[in-house]
């Protein structure tokens, strides 16, 4: 066994999800990240952390992404990266800037051998063994939708609203500021610990009479919050309730987590509908939240009898539940993916790098031309 | 920047032969049972608990205004001992801050306002940021800088950390100078 | 102090372009040129546990998932855990006398967490086997790889043979794999295998998970039961371990405390290492130290008067020769926009008296014996690829004051551990430019410039400016191999200073 | 109004010499009061229970909230319980203390917060903030996080049996001037 050990344990490989606010790390073949960690550095100008999405050019981005990648590797991973592969999962609108930096980073700063490159929403279907899927990602910056047919990304059909954790976040600082006085500037992080330790998704019908002039329900207790050890507030049993509510408050366009969905059912084939929202694939931190999945499914029951959706022809709603935490869905299926000699087979090379000076990308043209 | 010369009124000061500078107004209890060995400063209202049990320290040592060395104690089935705290050359405390250490090696740096908690190890070459609390037996391995409350590695040191201690305590000892009265 | 806790007012600029404290840079001596951590080349040498202080192999390290096997974490606040003898709080005393078995528990002394709390029973042994939480999908999820593994071997193979039979037809049945199976088949007149390539011995598809369309509701509790704050852990607390992400203070287990490692840092262009620790996790020596601290002179600033939009001031800075060598500064004017100057020029004859090269010679024997160790061998170096050198960047700095660069240079003396102990006053015998050097002591010289903050300052305004310093370095290596007169070079750094903020007129 | 200094301690206590009591202060008996330790009792008595533990640059304020100050009169006492322990630099104003309480190093508690049974005060934590602190509750970091222990910090008898053998060796203690109960 100990020898069985040694050699697998040789091609172990780095995983990363390097998401907007959380960076998931692990190694293949594992079945959950080593470590979940925010994805900022410490600035060595300010001593502040700055959040690496936040960039502010390309060259500021490779900075900020040297020092990550090293923290990664130097204090997590513990493995010199050079002339190693890494396996990376990103969302199919990972901007082109940050793409082309971090390879560069990988290949020319860290000169690791080989960058495997899978799209966030068609891996995380790996742990199920399914191949098609309505894919939803509730991250930080933005909800992604993607429906997934027979292994095939339907790009086409994407749906993007900036409805993640940034969101939730800054409408409860808002419903926070009005029920506490003199309580301003809360620091993100206890706006997220407020969010994971109070909040939850309420019922349809709770929300419905919440948001109306004169609720006939009692809402849930309060709670008193300490802040440090000089001050306290009120997370009011209405906010506790409420803090998810814009996910489903539709836009001036009228979209909403739920219009998303069934807008991109739209966009695909007709036959393939059905089996779509018969697979549906809740991944990213903010799905963690209790009452999400259940309320998801009343609102779309509801707009489906609308006139926009009732074409659609829907009979049944089916949620797959995944043998993971699915704020680390996409890792795992990276992870999966990863253990397999798909990675000797798929990966860009340093060498091709240098070649071509470019990533392969499903937007290019080039690319296309030859699935073609 | 280059150290500023710090002065003190030179009435208030004792200098050993070894080239102590200790504060009349410290309060070392059993006084038998610490030994500083040479050229090392004890600055006003600063308390090292000899009384308790021994407390060495080594060259170029700087305990700042009201710092506190208390040797730590530990439990045993029968009773409670008290442990000698053994501190390197070349450390720095900073004002206001409780050592409670088993062991502070070479070339340390304990800013201000910090709590060293009972029988922590400070390895050589490690900083502790100014307000840090480090919790009981943590162990603070070479080459790290450490902070926060409870205080966890924020970052690294220099390679060359030994020689920068050295040259700041050597230049803190050299600037450290009487008052010249005109 | 400055290096420790105060702000960077000198900073050095490196070969790549960065600007650093001199404390954070190296020098290779066979690229004669300033290296940073940016610009090098960082490798893993070992992993040890900070707690314990014990290195461990990189197998075991691997093995173990970087995490030391006997130390734990607080899952509260992720401080060390301590093990304590459980007290003997039997409830028979005679009984416990009679069975002196000490049982071992875990208490995190900063937030008071013990293993008791979350129910785990007190352990027989010091490392005690605590429990380990298991993935419920562990199993499905083992499942998977596997038969992804094979599936993607499959048609790796499958691709493969297909690759393979295209070349039989036009070459020879055997290859260097020998005779294939439709080979054998043939000579031996069976019938070909009609099956798909694909159908035969194609691994199993695992089993797809079913989707489900009865979702878990909210409890009503939530709605009607006060939350107590003190058992629903914080984000960070969840995210320590990853694979639970426990909401609820009772499922919090001890998590085992992650490695450090110490690392040994490799020049990029020429392969040679310039910082490599020694082993022991508590040493702080090291093999090979290139550090730029005790090569290339320090520079500190002592004082500086008010500075003032277009007038001058004067400012007095520190130089400080780390080496045993004598080294003589000179100034001259910083150019930003100069892309890569010529770093060194190797001197053809330093005009020395002969007492002075002896007293070098003398001093090479003295020399750090640290960097005895230096020559690496052969064979690892050939073994790696070589390094891809990224182009150095354009310096970022914007110099808003001139300083006037004076036109003699200085002699510093080498550096003297013994001079410490001796009290009795300067011997040296060196004819001083008196307008530049104020005053100076062993191999230290205090050097008076002359600033002028530009004319357009705004008040209140970071003043900086900068120079280009060059020394002489003296090599070593050479002269250890060949015995010879070490070489000597002109090594120019950029140096940038950080003055303080301009202030009104009086 | 609270000039005299009238100290009472009773036989068991050990108060050093060169700690620094203001006010009318009773000490109950197997107390140690380390030397260089504040005990002030502003806004009026203060009664120590029996065998608490109060080290050096601890600093015990009765001060009462700026609010509560007006009335003149009354001369609340503040009673703190047996078994509290006080570490290094410490700062308590707390109005009311129970038992079995550890106030760790550098830690500060105002004078708007009381303290029931059982509570750990957690190195350097700040607590200002009006309330009635639970029992077994701890407090740590940075943020002054609350969790609840499963029991009560043990007590430190052994530490102190240790003490009281150790401390008159180098220390002038303060004779006992109460008869016991």
């Amino acid at each position: 066994m100990p020898i069985y050990e040694s050699l697998s344990s040789d091609k172990l490989s780095v995983v990363l999800d390097i998401g907007a606010a959380y960076t998931k790390f692990g190694f293949t073949g594992e079945f959950s990240p080593r470590s979940i960690i925010t994805s900022e550095v410490l600035c060595s100008k300010t001593k502040k952390l700055r959040r690496i999405w936040d960039y502010e050019s390309a060259e500021d981005l490779y900075d900020l992404l040297v020092d990550f990648i090293h923290v990664i590797f130097f204090k997590y991973a513990l493995l010199s990266p050079k002339d190693k592969p890494v396996i990376i999962v990103e969302s199919l609108l990972c901007p082109t800037t940050f793409r082309e930096t971090l390879a560069k980073v990988l290949f020319y700063h860290y000169e690791m051998s080989m960058m495997f490159i899978l799209p966030s929403h068609l891996v995380c279907l790996a742990s199920l063994a399914i191949d098609s899927a309505m894919v939803v990602d509730v991250g930080y910056k933005e909800a992604v939708v993607i429906p997934i047919c027979y292994s095939f990304p339907v790009v086409k059909a994407w749906q993007a609203l900036p409805l993640g954790g940034e969101a939730i976040h800054n409408n409860l600082r808002t419903l926070l500021s009005s029920s506490n006085t003199g309580i301003q500037d809360l620091p993100e992080s206890t706006l997220e610990n407020i969010k994971v330790r109070c909040c939850f998704v309420t019922k349809k019908y709770r929300a419905d009479q919440l948001g109306s002039a004169k609720p006939e329900i009692a809402t849930c207790p309060d709670v008193k919050y300490p802040i440090g050890g000089a001050e306290h507030m009120t997370v009011t049993g209405k906010v506790r309730e409420r803090a998810f509510e814009l996910l489903y408050e539709e836009d001036n366009d009228h979209l909403c987590l739920s219009t998303m969905i069934l807008d991109a059912l739209l966009q695909v084939d007709r036959d393939l509908r059905q089996k779509l929202m018969g697979n549906i694939v809740l991944i990213g931190g903010s799905v963690m939240v209790p009452g999400f999945k259940a309320r998801l499914k009343e609102e779309l029951e509801m707009q489906l009898k609308n006139n926009r959706y009732s074409k659609l022809n829907i009979s049944t709603i089916a949620f797959h539940s995944l043998p993971c935490k699915e704020n680390y869905a996409a890792f795992l299926g990276g992870a999966l993916y990863g253990a397999t000699e798909l990675l000797n087979m798929k990966s860009l090379t340093r060498e091709t790098y240098f070649k071509e000076n470019r990533l392969p990308d499903w937007i290019n043209f080039k690319e296309n031309v030859h699935c073609a | 920047m280059e150290l500023r010369d710090i002065n003190y009124n030179k009435g208030e000061y004792v200098e050993t032969a070894s080239g102590n500078k200790v504060c009349r107004q410290t309060i070392l209890c059993g006084s038998q049972n610490i030994i500083l060995q040479g050229k090392v400063i004890v600055q006003s209202e600063a308390i090292i608990r000899g009384d308790l049990a021994n407390v060495k320290t080594g060259r170029y040592c700087i305990i700042s205004k009201e710092a506190v060395l208390r040797p730590p104690y530990k439990k045993f089935s029968k009773g409670v001992a008290f442990f000698p705290l053994n501190m390197g050359d070349h450390v720095f405390v900073g004002e206001r801050s409780v050592v409670n250490a088993a062991v502070v090696g070479n070339y340390v740096y304990i800013g201000k306002n910090c709590v060293i908690g009972r029988r922590c190890t400070l390895k050589d070459c490690c900083v502790i940021e100014d307000n840090t609390i480090l919790a009981p037996e943590t162990v603070v391995p070479p080459f790290t800088r450490y902070g926060g409350s409870p205080g966890v590695q924020v970052g690294d040191l220099p390679e060359c950390q030994a020689d920068v201690m050295v040259d700041f305590t050597r230049g803190y000892y050299q600037h450290f100078q009487p008052l010249k009265l005109i | 102090m400055a290096y420790i806790t105060g702000p960077d007012v000198v900073k050095y600029a490196c070969t790549c372009g960065l600007l650093k404290p001199i404390t954070h840079l190296y020098f290779c001596r066979y690229c004669t040129q300033i290296r940073c951590s940016f610009c090098v080349c960082h490798e893993i040498d070992s992993n040890f546990c900070g707690k314990c202080s014990e290195n461990i192999p990189s197998s075991e390290a691997r093995l173990k998932k970087n995490r030391c096997g006997n130390c734990y974490v607080c899952p509260s606040c992720q401080q060390d855990l301590s093990t304590r003898i459980a007290s003997k709080g039997s409830a028979n005393p005679e009984e416990a006398k009679s069975t002196p078995k000490k049982m071992y528990y875990l208490l995190c002394q900063f937030c008071r967490w013990s293993s008791r709390d979350v129910g785990i029973p007190d352990q027989s042994t010091v490392t005690g086997g605590w429990p380990k939480r298991e993935n419920v999908h562990a199993n499905r999820l083992q499942e998977l790889v596997d038969s992804y593994k094979a599936i993607i071997l499959a048609s790796k193979k499958h691709q493969q043979d297909k690759e393979k039979k295209k070349r039989v037809k036009c070459l020879s049945y055997t290859d260097r794999t020998g005779v294939t199976a439709a080979a054998i088949r043939k000579r031996l007149g069976l019938p070909a295998d009609m099956t798909h390539p694909m159908l035969k011995n194609r691994p199993k598809n695992p089993e797809p998970a079913k989707a489900k369309s009865e979702v878990e509701d909210l409890p009503d509790s939530i709605f009607t039961e006060p939350l107590n704050l003190a058992e629903i852990m914080s984000i960070e607390q969840r995210l320590l371990q990853p694979e639970q992400q426990p909401t609820t203070v009772d499922k919090l287990f001890p998590v085992h405390k992650q490695l450090s490692i110490k690392r040994s840092l490799r020049c990029r262009s020429c392969e040679h290492n310039v910082s490599k620790p020694e082993y022991n996790p508590n040493s702080v020596k090291f093999k090979i130290q290139l550090f730029a601290y005790y090569i290339i002179p320090e520079i500190r600033i002592v004082t500086v008067e008010p500075l003032r939009s277009g007038k001058t001031s004067e400012l007095i800075v520190k130089f400080t020769n780390p080496t045993q060598h004598q080294t003589t500064i000179t100034f001259f004017e910083l150019d930003l926009d100069e892309v890569e100057s010529v770093v060194t020029e190797e001197v053809a004859e330093v005009a020395e008296s002969f007492e002075q090269s002896l007293y070098l010679q003398e001093k090479q024997q003295l020399s750090l014996p640290s960097l005895g160790s230096l020559s690496q061998p052969s064979s690892l170096l050939a073994s790696r690829t070589p390094s891809i050198t990224v182009k150095p960047r354009r310096i970022k700095e914007d110099l808003n004051c001139k300083i006037g660069i004076p036109e003699s240079s200085f002699i510093l003396l080498p550096r003297d551990d013994a001079a410490e102990y001796d009290d009795s006053g300067d011997s040296h015998n060196i004819q001083d430019d008196p307008k530049l050097v104020k005053w100076r002591k062993s191999n230290k010289a205090f050097i008076r410039l002359y600033v002028t903050p530009n004319e357009d300052l705004p008040l209140n305004s970071e003043v900086t400016c900068g120079f280009v310093m060059q020394h002489i370095y003296t090599n070593t290596i050479t002269s250890k191999v060949e015995n010879k007169e070490p070489q000597q070079y002109n090594h120019k750094v950029k140096v940038f200073l950080t003055l303080g903020n301009s202030v009104g007129c009086d | 109004m609270m000039s005299r200094n009238n100290i009472k301690i009773f036989p068991g206590a050990m108060v050093c010499e060169e700690s620094k009591l203001r006010g009318d202060i009773t000490i109950g008996s197997g107390t140690i009061v380390h030397p260089s330790a504040v005990i002030i009792a502003e806004a009026g008595p203060i009664i120590i229970g029996d065998w608490c533990l109060i080290e050096e640059q601890v600093k015990i304020v009765h001060r009462l909230p700026f609010d509560q100050q007006s009335n003149e009169n009354s001369q609340p006492v503040l009673i703190i319980g047996s078994n509290n322990v006080f570490e290094v630099d410490c700062i308590v104003e707390a109005p009311k203390i129970g038992n079995n309480n550890v106030f760790e190093s550098k830690c500060f508690v105002g004078n708007k917060v009381t303290i029931s049974n059982g509570c750990t005060i957690g190195a350097g934590c700040k607590i200002t903030d009006e309330q009635i602190l639970p029992e077994n509750v701890i407090i740590f970091g940075v943020n002054c996080q609350m969790r609840e222990g499963l029991d009560r910090p043990g007590p430190q008898t052994l530490q102190m049996e240790t003490l009281s053998k150790m401390l008159p060796n180098y220390h002038h203690i303060k004779k006992p001037n109460m008869k016991k109960e």
